[in-house]
């Protein structure tokens, strides 16, 4: 709840979409450029942080092109902006690239949707604290539930380019193969789960796919995939961390096997967020006053949105 | 064109260099909104509802948006008097601009308890009483639907902040809001802040149940500015032009353009709330778009705008 | 799944074939929008109100669009009692549905008066009592804020049409709607309708003029639809299931969603108005919408849903 | 105010847009085309009908890309359709194409003017009365005030195409040469009036421009032009039929000059519009009741647009 930092580390910011692409019935990419002083807040951007878009003066799709379970909802019109998460951050020269990925639900990411190379959408972040490394770590294990995606592999890339020293395995579960955002890589390994994330591949990351319908990959809940995996491999707990993002029960699983398991976990949450920089009080998360069984509100927007998992009081 | 303008006003007897101050619950207690703006550019700043002891606020979800507006049941989330007097008053006293805490409370006592601290305060220029916040059980707009109990609460609260500025923060949802006023001016106030929150509800109907955890909240934003410029202007015409008290008005404003159709109806100086949500150097936009109205319209000042519209 | 759903509603004793209906002065007398819609697929009609003389109306702009939302001051511009008989009855007489006559009024004898003359036309349901149009001089809203009045124009009204449906039409400016639903009722209302439109005002301000030449206006649409829904919710609460009075709600209803909306807080029937304006087909959507809630949540039919939020 | 037809002659259909270009500073020319149903009820539009557009659900332009004047105006979220008349309406196949030309004023224009090939926009339409050409006419006079041209080009192909035996001259006016939403052609005369309107000469129509800052042909008032071209030409009152469309105050000194001429003058007026189709009340113009001096207020949208100027009460 320290707000005293005077540096002004977040920016709103006018940036450019360089693509929007349609990846599944309801799953986009958005690629976004900044400039100038929006460049300059984000290129420290870190995994689990988060931005807020603007999405009130942006189109609907024609009618015919909504979905009939959202037209209803696509009739309000927006004022707040959306919260969003990257998968990708990058510095290039002196322009920031971000790359997010979305699920389209109501009348904001509808709007959303309709952007082209061209645009422009008004951004402001970085916000959110981000996951951190703790000091002596040796392995990280990165649990992905369905659209808790994208700050994972943000982290995943981030944790191979500047954490040598630690081993990461990914594990992304879903509902079925077509709600997995992410690339499907056919292994050797002649298995049930004989597939790979191609985005964790590509740093040499070990990756494993669960989906409740066993449309893909492990049958059942990516917990239950790390708990088979665990089977195989022995960890040091002291060395070890989790980090999860995904929906709240998911969340709350993890933190119980990482409990047990007596392993640090960080869990990056989701709350609806009015502002997204800790001035509404709408996104309050119920935590564990530390080292008490008192339930106290935290921000998910300025202490979060990545919490130890121990602090969070789950339901 | 000249390209600058004084924009200045006198509200309750204080001048300050602009009309445009924060809404409380809408910009913290004192810098939240530093990474986007210079607090020391407004013309005030209003903070969040203080009480006497902390409060957690309601369960979540505790926000929810509707067409062009949202609700809100935060329920008076705060840190309480003690940790204001300990974390945010020495934040307040390094401010140059003109600081009202917003009061809210349970009690009357609650009230004046945490009044009579704050009036200690050498760096606070007022308190703002929230007799309206619809998303209490107790207290809050209890006590602000009454015009009886609008006074005597009032009247309480005066006695302890003689020396200070007492904004009286009025509920839109009565039938005669002059009434209201008329009933806080009699009490003592020094001006007042009109519009808190309306009254509101949405349902998921897929769960069949308020979406909010509270059941219902208050609605801000864009969708309420017309009803409260229009109470604005009443109040004006009705008591506030007479009686020489001055208006904070609130209700939905983003733009310049917003800012000064509140001061046409009556308002001597307004507050931004919703709107910072989604443009949080909005105040900025709104000085500045105020200046250029000015110098557009070549007026010296705001000040003979206020209650001008015929 | 199956594709038809009985969506009929007891509203005041009479079998509505579905729940909804249009609103008072947004879709004419009976057949203006039949190029958009087949009128005789409605629950109901509820007519533009009828005064004793023709009304000409404010002088113009009458209305003007806000965030979400807009205001008319329209005041009750109608083609009067007597050509309502003449000319627009026996189209009625045509229609398979019932229609209800919003009835409006300077004084209680006009009310009486065009009460008593409407009730002698078998094919009329009932009459519509709008005792709280805000853009008149004299009569409309001033009967429809204190509950006294509210309970004496009803009875009086009643006595004169007895065998009709009489629907109070309630206004939401008010401190307590629950007192002005339960006056109406006191005095014989059938059923309530709610909400009128909340009184506000839009400032041009390169004019400094209101933008209304009525200054203010009722502000209607999606802008409104959380209180609307709100007061539905208080209403059906504190008065209206324990006394067994339908509500038919209104206030900002755009879909099939939002009538279901209302329904869970508490309304037995709905009706479109501003949305008529963008959507002159905007009824028959909503039906359709609510026809597949019903299918979609497998239910026999919408009565189960009236006052169900949690 | 009868309504009584229960023909269907109305649509609510959506329309595509064809294209949408930036003419000038601040006018655009949209072209749009209609099928099914639409093209069904639009195939019957005559000059000086007009259609209600929705906005509501389409973009704003980029924040940098909004003139500063309308800036503020532009942060209104719209719910109300907006009316615009057509220049050029044309059954092609089984499709109509509708032609129309508008100007940026606000909220609801910017969303129109952001809309690009391709695009779906709501129209509700033919609404309104049009012009009607009165018997044994023999001269059509034609004045255009600003965005009042496009209902007058609309009637000038009209009759060129329809009543061969009508001579028709056209006079349009703006504030000067950049309002003027024609196509200017030089003309061999040498005189101050050596510009003509390519929309009329293109059906043999003369034509003639005013401006009020003599930017362009004749400086004044185009009932100055008018009055101007009187002098030369000589007209037989009873044969003759003035149309115009413009702002009120030019309207009214039409009227005025109709009035003196002893000449029939059907004047196409604009009110703001909530329906468009006659149920809200809000389009009221103050009107005699025929043959008295007593006022009676007609409705824009379903007794006019265009209305007798003999009929309108002028302030
Ligand atoms: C820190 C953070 C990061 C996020 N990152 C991503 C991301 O990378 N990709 C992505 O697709 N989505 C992400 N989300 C969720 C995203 O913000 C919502 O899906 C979006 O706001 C929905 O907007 P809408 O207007 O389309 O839907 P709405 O009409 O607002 O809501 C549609 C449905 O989604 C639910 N919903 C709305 N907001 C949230 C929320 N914040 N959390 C959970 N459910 C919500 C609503 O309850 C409703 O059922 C993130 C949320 C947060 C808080
Ligand atoms: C029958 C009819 C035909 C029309 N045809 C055309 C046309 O072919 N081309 C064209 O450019 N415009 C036309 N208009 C005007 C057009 O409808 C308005 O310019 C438009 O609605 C403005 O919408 P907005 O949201 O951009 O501006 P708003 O924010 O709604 O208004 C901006 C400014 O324009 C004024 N205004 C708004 N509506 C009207 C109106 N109906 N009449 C006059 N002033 C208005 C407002 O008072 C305000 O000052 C027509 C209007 C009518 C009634
Ligand atoms: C999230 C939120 C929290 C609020 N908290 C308070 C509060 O603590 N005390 C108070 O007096 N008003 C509170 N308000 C009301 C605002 O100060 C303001 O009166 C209202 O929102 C209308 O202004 P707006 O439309 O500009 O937001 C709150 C409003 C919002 C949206
Ligand atoms: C243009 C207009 C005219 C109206 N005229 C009447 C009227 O004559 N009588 C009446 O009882 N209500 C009248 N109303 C109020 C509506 O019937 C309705 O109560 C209100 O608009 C809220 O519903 P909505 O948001 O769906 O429009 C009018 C509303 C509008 C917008
Ligand atoms: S989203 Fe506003 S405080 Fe967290
Ligand atoms: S615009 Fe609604 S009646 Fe004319």
């Amino acid at each position: 709840m320290k707000h005293s930092c005077s540096c002004k580390t977040k920016a709103l910011a006018p940036a450019t979409v360089l693509s929007n692409e349609k990846l599944g019935p309801r799953i986009f990419r958005i690629t976004l450029q900044l400039k100038g002083l929006g460049a300059k807040a984000f290129a420290a951007f870190k995994p689990g942080q988060f931005a807020q878009f603007e999405v009130r003066d942006l189109a609907l799709p024609a009618k015919y092109a909504i979905p009939a379970d959202l037209k209803d909802k696509s009739r309000k019109n927006n004022i707040l902006r959306r919260p969003f998460s990257f998968y990708n951050v990058e510095v290039v020269e002196d322009s920031v690239i971000l790359r997010a990925l979305y699920l389209v639900l109501g009348a904001g990411t509808l709007r959303l949707s309709t952007t082209t190379a061209g645009d422009e959408i008004s951004l402001v972040g970085p916000l959110g604290n981000g996951f951190s490394v703790p000091k002596n770590k040796k392995l990280a294990l990165i649990l992905a539930g369905g659209m808790g995606a994208p700050p994972l592999q943000h982290l995943g890339t981030f944790l191979a380019e500047k954490h040598p020293e630690i081993r990461v395995a990914a594990f992304a579960g879903a509902r079925s193969k077509a709600d997995l955002p992410f690339n499907l890589v056919k292994t050797h390994a002649e298995t049930e789960l004989s597939f790979c994330l191609e985005e964790f591949a590509r740093h040499n990351i070990e990756s494993h796919v669960a989906t409740d319908d066993g449309s893909v990959g492990y049958k059942g809940f990516v917990t239950d995939l790390l708990q088979h995996w665990l089977t195989k491999n022995s960890i040091d707990p002291a060395q070890t961390i989790i980090y999860t993002c995904g929906p709240d029960p998911m969340l709350a699983s993890v933190a119980r096997l990482a409990a047990s398991l007596n392993v640090d976990c960080q869990v990056s949450t989701e709350r609806v967020m009015g502002c997204g920089f800790g001035v509404c009080q709408s996104c309050a998360i119920e935590c564990y006053k530390p080292g008490t069984q008192e339930k106290i509100y935290k921000l998910c927007c300025t202490d979060g949105p990545v919490f130890d998992s121990r602090e969070v009081a789950w339901k | 064109m000249k390209n600058s303008v004084d924009i200045s006003v006198n509200f309750a007897g204080r001048q300050l260099q602009n009309p445009v101050l924060t809404a409380s619950g809408t910009c913290g207690y004192v810098d939240e909104l530093s990474d986007f703006m210079d607090v020391n550019c407004l013309g005030g700043f209003i903070t969040k509802s203080i009480t006497l002891k902390p409060r957690l606020g309601n369960p979540t979800p505790r926000i929810v948006e509707t067409d062009s507006g949202m609700l809100n049941a935060i329920g008076l989330a705060n840190i309480g008097l003690e940790r204001f007097l300990s974390e945010k008053l020495p934040l307040i006293e390094k401010l140059s601009i003109p600081v009202y805490v917003n009061v809210a409370g349970q009690t009357l006592d609650e009230y004046l308890a945490v009044t009579e601290a704050l009036c200690k305060c050498k760096a606070l220029a007022g308190i703002e009483l929230n007799i309206s916040c619809p998303n209490v059980k107790a207290g809050g707009i209890t006590f602000g639907k009454d015009p009886a109990q609008i006074e005597s609460i009032t009247a309480q609260v005066k006695k302890l902040c003689a020396s200070k500025t007492l904004i009286v923060k009025l509920t839109p949802t009565v039938t005669e809001i002059s009434d209201s006023a008329r009933a806080a001016i009699n009490g003592g106030a020094d001006a007042l802040s009109l519009v808190n929150t309306f009254t509101a509800m949405v349902i998921d109907i897929e769960r069949r149940k308020p979406v909010l955890a509270n059941r219902t909240g208050g609605l801000s934003g864009p969708a309420i500015k017309p009803m409260a410029v229009y109470l604005v202007n009443k109040v004006y015409n009705d008591v506030a032009k007479q009686a020489k008290i001055p208006i904070l008005g609130l209700g939905g404003i983003q733009t310049g353009s917003d800012a000064i159709e509140f001061i046409l109806a009556g308002a001597t100086a307004v507050s931004i709330g919703t709107a910072t949500f989604s443009e949080p150097n909005c105040c900025i936009n709104v000085i500045e778009g105020i200046k250029n109205y000015c110098l557009r319209h070549k007026l010296s000042g705001v000040e003979q705008l206020i209650g001008s519209v015929e």
